[in-house]
C-alpha cells in the first residue's frame, strides 16, 4: 500500500461524502426510507413479544435494504456525467478507488446504523445495556466494513453499462448472508435479547473482520477488471 | 463416384462425437440401472422405509453440482492466470457452472420432496440446506454476469474474477450458516438427520448413482463446452461478415471530395 | 410395479426421480438442440473435437 | 480551409506520433465499428474526424482513449502500445464525450480541486486553467448542474488543462451550444492547440470546426476514407 494510492483513495472517499453534503439524497431520502422500513416490520409482525426479540434482526435487514440504496447512489454520481468513465481515462488507479468508494460508504451506514439503533429503541424497545456497548459498536463497524467492500465490488460491476442496476440485489444478498447473520447474532448478545450473554457476541465480531478482510482484498484487486466497461 | 477435385467442406457434425456417443449409451445404462436399482431392487431402510430411495439421486446431484462449481473455479482459475489467456477455459467453467445450477437444482427438489417424507416439512433451516440454497442463487448470479454484455474478452475475464470471488465468499457463508445453526439449536424433532444406516445394496445402489452422475456430468460439459465454442465461432465468423460489410459501405458512399 | 406404486409416499418419491429426469431430459436435448444447429452452420474442419 | 500545410510536428517521425493505428479493428457489441483504420496524426497537431453519424467517429476517440479495446490490429498512443499495458498512458489522454465527467452536484471550482488533488497540480496551475476557461470569480461557486451548456463543456476542458492532458480527444464539442458558447469553446481549444496539445476533434459542424483544424479525415464505415 503506498502512501501516494491511500491520499487517492482519501480524495475519493472525501468527494463522495462531500457530494453528499451538498446533494442531501442519502439523509432527505435514504434514511427516511430505512425508517419507513423499521415502521412497516412492526405493522407486520405485530407488538408484543415477537417485535422485541427480532429487533436486531429487523434493524440489520433494514440496513441491508438501504446499503443496496446508498450503493446505487454512490455509482450513479459517478456515472450520471460519465466520471467514471473520465477517471477511466486518467488512469485512477482501481485500488484506491475501490478503498475510496468503500470507505465513503463505509461511513455513511455508519451514520445510517446508529439512527437506526436510536429507532429501535425507540420503536421496538431493544434498549441496549452497559456491559454490551463495545460489543455494540464493535459489530457496528465491523458489519459496515463488510456490507462497503461488498457493496462496492457487486456496485462497480452493477455501474459498468446500463440495464445492470437490476442485477445487483441478486448478486449482493446471497453474499451478504454472512454479515446478515453475525452482525443480528452480535446485537442480540449485546442488548441481551433472548438472556444471551455478551460473551456469545465475540465469535461473530471475529466472522464479521474475517468476512470484512477477505471481501476488501480481494475486491480491491477485482476492482480494476470489474469497471473495466 | 465421382471424383472431387478438393474436398468439400462438410458440416454435418453437431457436438457429438463416437467417443461422446459411447458415453452417452453408457450414461444412459448406468441412469436406466440406477432406476431399477434405486426404486425397485435396493431394500427400504429400516428407518425411513422407501423415502431412502430418494437419496440416490440426490446425494449424487449435489456432489456433482459441488464437483461443477469446483471445475468452474479451476478453470476460472486458469484462463485468469493462464500465460495464454485461453478461452476455451472460460468456456469449460460456464458450461460447467450451468449444469451445476442444474444439478443443484434438482438437489433442492429432491431435497426438500425427502424432507417433507421424514421431517413432513419441505424446508429446515439446516446449515447444510442453508449453504446449498445461497449457493445456488450465487451460481445464478454468476450465470447472469456471463450473459452481461461487452466483448467476449472481457466478458471471460469479468466471469472469471466473478467465478474466483464465490470461491472466496462460499466457505465464509457456509462457516456463517454452520455456526448459527450450531449456536441456536433448537431441539424439536426436526433435528433427526437424513443419514441412515446403509446395507450393502444400498451402498452400492449409491455407487451406481455417483458413476451415473459423473458420466452424466462429463457427457454434458462436454456437449455444453462444444456448443459455446461453436457459438463463438460463429460470432467470429459473423463478424469477418460485418466487417466486410462495413468497408463496403465505404465503397458505396464515397464520400464527395468532401475535404480540399 | 405394482410394489413400486404400492411404497409409502410413493407420490414424493417417484416424483423425486421424475423431476431429476424430466429436468435432465429437457437440460440434455436442449444442449444438443443448440449444438446441432450451430454445428450446421461450421465446416467439420473448424470444429476442434473432430 | 483545411490541411493548410504547416502543421507544428509536420516532420515529426514515427516515434514521435500522437496516434499511430494501423488495422485497428474495434468491437461495439459485436459490431466492427471500427474495420480496419490506418490514421497517423502527428505531435501538436489538430485534426478534425468528419463523417456520417454511426462511421465510428467516436469509438475512434474512444480507442485512443483506452476505453474500448483493440480487437486486431496494432494501435499506439503517445507512444504506448494499446494492446498491451496502458497504464503509462495514465493521465496523459483527455477525453470529452457526449457526457462531461463532472460532478453536478459540486461546483466549478469543487470539481476542479478535486482534480488537481488527484494529479497532484498546483493551486497556480488549477487558477490558470479556471482562468483560461473563463470561469473565475462569480462562476467558480455555481453547482456544476445549474451552468450552462457551454460552461459545462468549458468546465469539463479545464479539467483536461489541469491533468495537463497531451491529447485531448473531444467528441462533437459544439453540440449543443449557441454561438457564443461556441466562440468561447474555440477560444479555449486554440489556446491548448497553441500550447502544444495535440488535438482530435469529432463534428458535425465541419465548417466551424475546419477554422480550428490544421487538418481533416473522413471516417466512414470504420475506416478513414480520405486524409486530407
Amino acid at each position: 500500500m503506498t502512501v501516494g494510492r491511500l491520499r487517492t483513495a482519501r480524495r475519493i472517499a472525501a468527494k463522495d461524502l462531500l457530494v453528499e453534503r451538498r446533494s442531501r439524497v442519502l439523509v432527505n431520502q435514504v434514511l427516511p426510507f430505512s425508517g419507513l422500513v423499521m415502521v412497516v416490520f412492526a405493522f407486520a409482525l405485530g407488538t408484543g413479544g415477537v417485535l422485541e426479540r427480532s429487533a436486531p434482526g429487523l434493524i440489520w435487514l433494514a440496513v441491508l435494504f438501504s446499503t443496496l440504496i446508498t450503493v446505487q447512489r454512490s455509482f450513479a454520481i459517478e456515472t450520471a456525467d460519465g466520471a467514471l468513465e473520465s477517471l477511466r481515462v486518467a488512469g485512477v488507479d482501481p485500488v484506491a478507488l475501490f478503498i475510496g468508494k468503500a470507505a465513503a460508504l463505509a461511513c455513511e451506514l455508519i451514520a445510517l446504523i446508529t439512527v437506526l439503533l436510536g429507532l429501535a429503541v425507540v420503536l421496538y424497545g431493544a434498549e441496549p445495556r452497559a456491559e454490551g456497548i463495545v460489543l455494540l459498536v464493535t459489530t457496528a463497524i465491523s458489519a459496515t466494513c463488510a456490507l462497503a467492500a461488498l457493496g462496492t465490488i457487486y456496485g462497480g460491476l452493477a455501474a459498468g453499462g446500463p440495464g445492470r442496476e437490476t442485477l445487483l440485489p441478486l448478486l449482493i444478498l446471497p453474499v451478504a448472508a454472512p454479515v446478515l447473520i453475525g452482525a443480528t447474532r452480535g446485537v442480540e448478545a449485546a442488548l441481551g435479547t433472548d438472556r444471551t450473554a455478551v460473551s456469545e457476541g465475540w465469535p461473530w465480531v471475529g466472522l464479521l473482520t474475517v468476512f470484512a478482510v477477505a471481501v476488501g482484498v480481494s475486491g480491491a484487486l477485482a476492482f480494476g477488471t470489474l469497471i473495466e466497461d | 463416384m465421382t471424383p472431387t477435385t478438393s474436398p468439400q467442406p462438410t458440416a454435418r457434425r453437431a457436438t457429438g462425437t463416437r467417443a461422446t456417443r459411447v458415453l452417452g449409451i453408457v450414461t444412459l445404462v448406468m441412469l436406466g440401472w440406477l432406476l431399477l436399482f434405486g426404486l425397485v431392487l435396493s431394500p427400504a431402510d429400516i428407518d425411513q422405509g422407501d423415502a431412502v430411495r430418494i437419496m440416490y439421486v440426490h446425494v449424487p446431484t449435489v456432489w456433482l453440482a459441488y464437483l461443477a462449481f469446483i471445475v468452474t473455479a479451476v478453470c476460472s482459475g486458469l484462463y485468469l492466470f493462464g500465460k495464454r489467456h485461453s478461452l476455451g477455459f472460460d468456456r469449460v467453467a460456464g458450461a460447467s457452472a450451468e449444469i451445476g445450477v442444474v444439478f443443484m437444482a434438482l438437489t433442492l427438489i429432491s431435497g426438500s420432496l425427502w424432507g417433507r417424507i421424514t421431517w413432513g416439512v419441505y424446508w429446515q433451516w439446516d446449515a447444510r440446506l442453508t449453504t446449498t440454497a445461497l449457493l445456488f442463487v450465487t451460481y445464478i448470479g454468476y450465470l447472469a454476469v456471463r450473459g452481461l454484455d461487452g466483448t467476449r474478452e472481457r466478458r471471460a475475464r469479468r466471469s472469471a474474477v466473478i467465478g474466483l470471488l464465490a470461491v472466496v465468499e462460499i466457505p465464509l457463508v457456509h462457516w456463517s450458516v454452520r455456526l448459527w445453526r450450531s449456536l441456536h439449536q433448537e431441539a424439536t424433532i426436526l433435528d433427526t438427520d437424513l443419514d441412515v444406516d446403509i446395507d450393502g445394496l444400498m451402498l452400492f445402489t449409491l455407487f451406481s448413482g455417483v458413476i451415473a452422475f459423473t458420466l452424466l456430468f462429463v457427457w454434458l460439459l462436454l456437449h455444453r463446452t462444444r456448443t459455446i465454442a461453436l457459438d463463438d465461432l460463429l460470432a467470429s465468423r459473423g463478424l469477418d461478415r460485418a466487417i466486410a460489410e462495413r468497408r463496403a459501405e465505404v465503397s458505396s458512399s464515397s464520400p464527395s471530395g468532401g475535404g480540399s | 410395479m405394482t410394489t413400486v406404486i404400492a411404497m409409502r409416499d410413493a407420490g414424493f418419491i417417484l416424483g423425486a426421480y421424475a423431476a431429476t429426469v424430466a429436468v435432465i431430459g429437457s437440460f440434455a436435448l436442449w444442449v444438443l438442440r443448440a449444438g446441432r444447429r450451430s454445428g450446421r452452420l461450421v465446416d467439420d474442419e473448424e470444429k476442434y473435437w473432430t | 480551409m483545411d490541411g493548410s500545410g504547416g502543421t507544428p510536428a509536420g516532420d515529426a517521425m514515427s516515434g514521435a506520433a500522437a496516434v499511430e493505428m494501423s488495422g485497428v479493428i474495434a468491437l461495439l457489441g459485436g459490431f466492427p465499428a471500427l474495420s480496419g483504420l490506418d490514421l497517423t496524426v502527428a505531435r501538436g497537431e489538430v485534426v478534425l474526424v468528419a463523417g456520417p453519424n454511426g462511421a465510428g467517429k467516436t469509438t475512434l476517440l474512444n480507442v485512443c482513449a483506452g476505453l474500448v479495446p483493440v480487437a486486431r490490429g496494432s494501435a499506439r498512443v503517445l507512444g504506448v502500445d494499446l494492446t498491451g499495458d496502458r497504464a503509462a498512458l495514465r493521465q496523459r489522454v483527455g477525453l470529452l464525450g457526449h457526457r462531461n465527467g463532472l460532478y453536478g452536484d459540486l461546483t466549478v471550482s469543487e470539481n476542479l480541486s478535486f482534480w488537481s488533488e488527484l494529479v497532484g497540480a498546483t493551486t497556480e496551475e488549477t487558477d490558470r486553467a479556471v482562468e483560461a476557461a473563463g470561469l473565475a470569480g462569480r462562476l467558480a461557486d455555481v453547482r456544476v448542474a445549474a451552468l450552462s451548456a457551454g460552461q459545462r463543456r468549458r468546465t469539463a476542458l479545464a479539467v483536461l488543462l489541469v491533468r495537463r492532458a497531451e491529447l485531448w480527444l473531444l467528441d462533437e464539442p459544439h453540440a449543443g451550444l449557441d454561438p457564443d458558447g461556441r466562440t468561447e469553446l474555440d477560444a479555449l481549444i486554440r489556446l491548448a492547440a497553441a500550447s502544444g496539445v495535440t488535438v482530435m476533434l469529432a463534428s458535425h459542424d465541419l465548417n466551424r470546426s475546419r477554422d480550428l483544424a490544421d487538418r481533416e479525415v473522413t471516417v466512414v464505415g470504420g475506416v478513414v476514407v480520405e486524409a486530407a
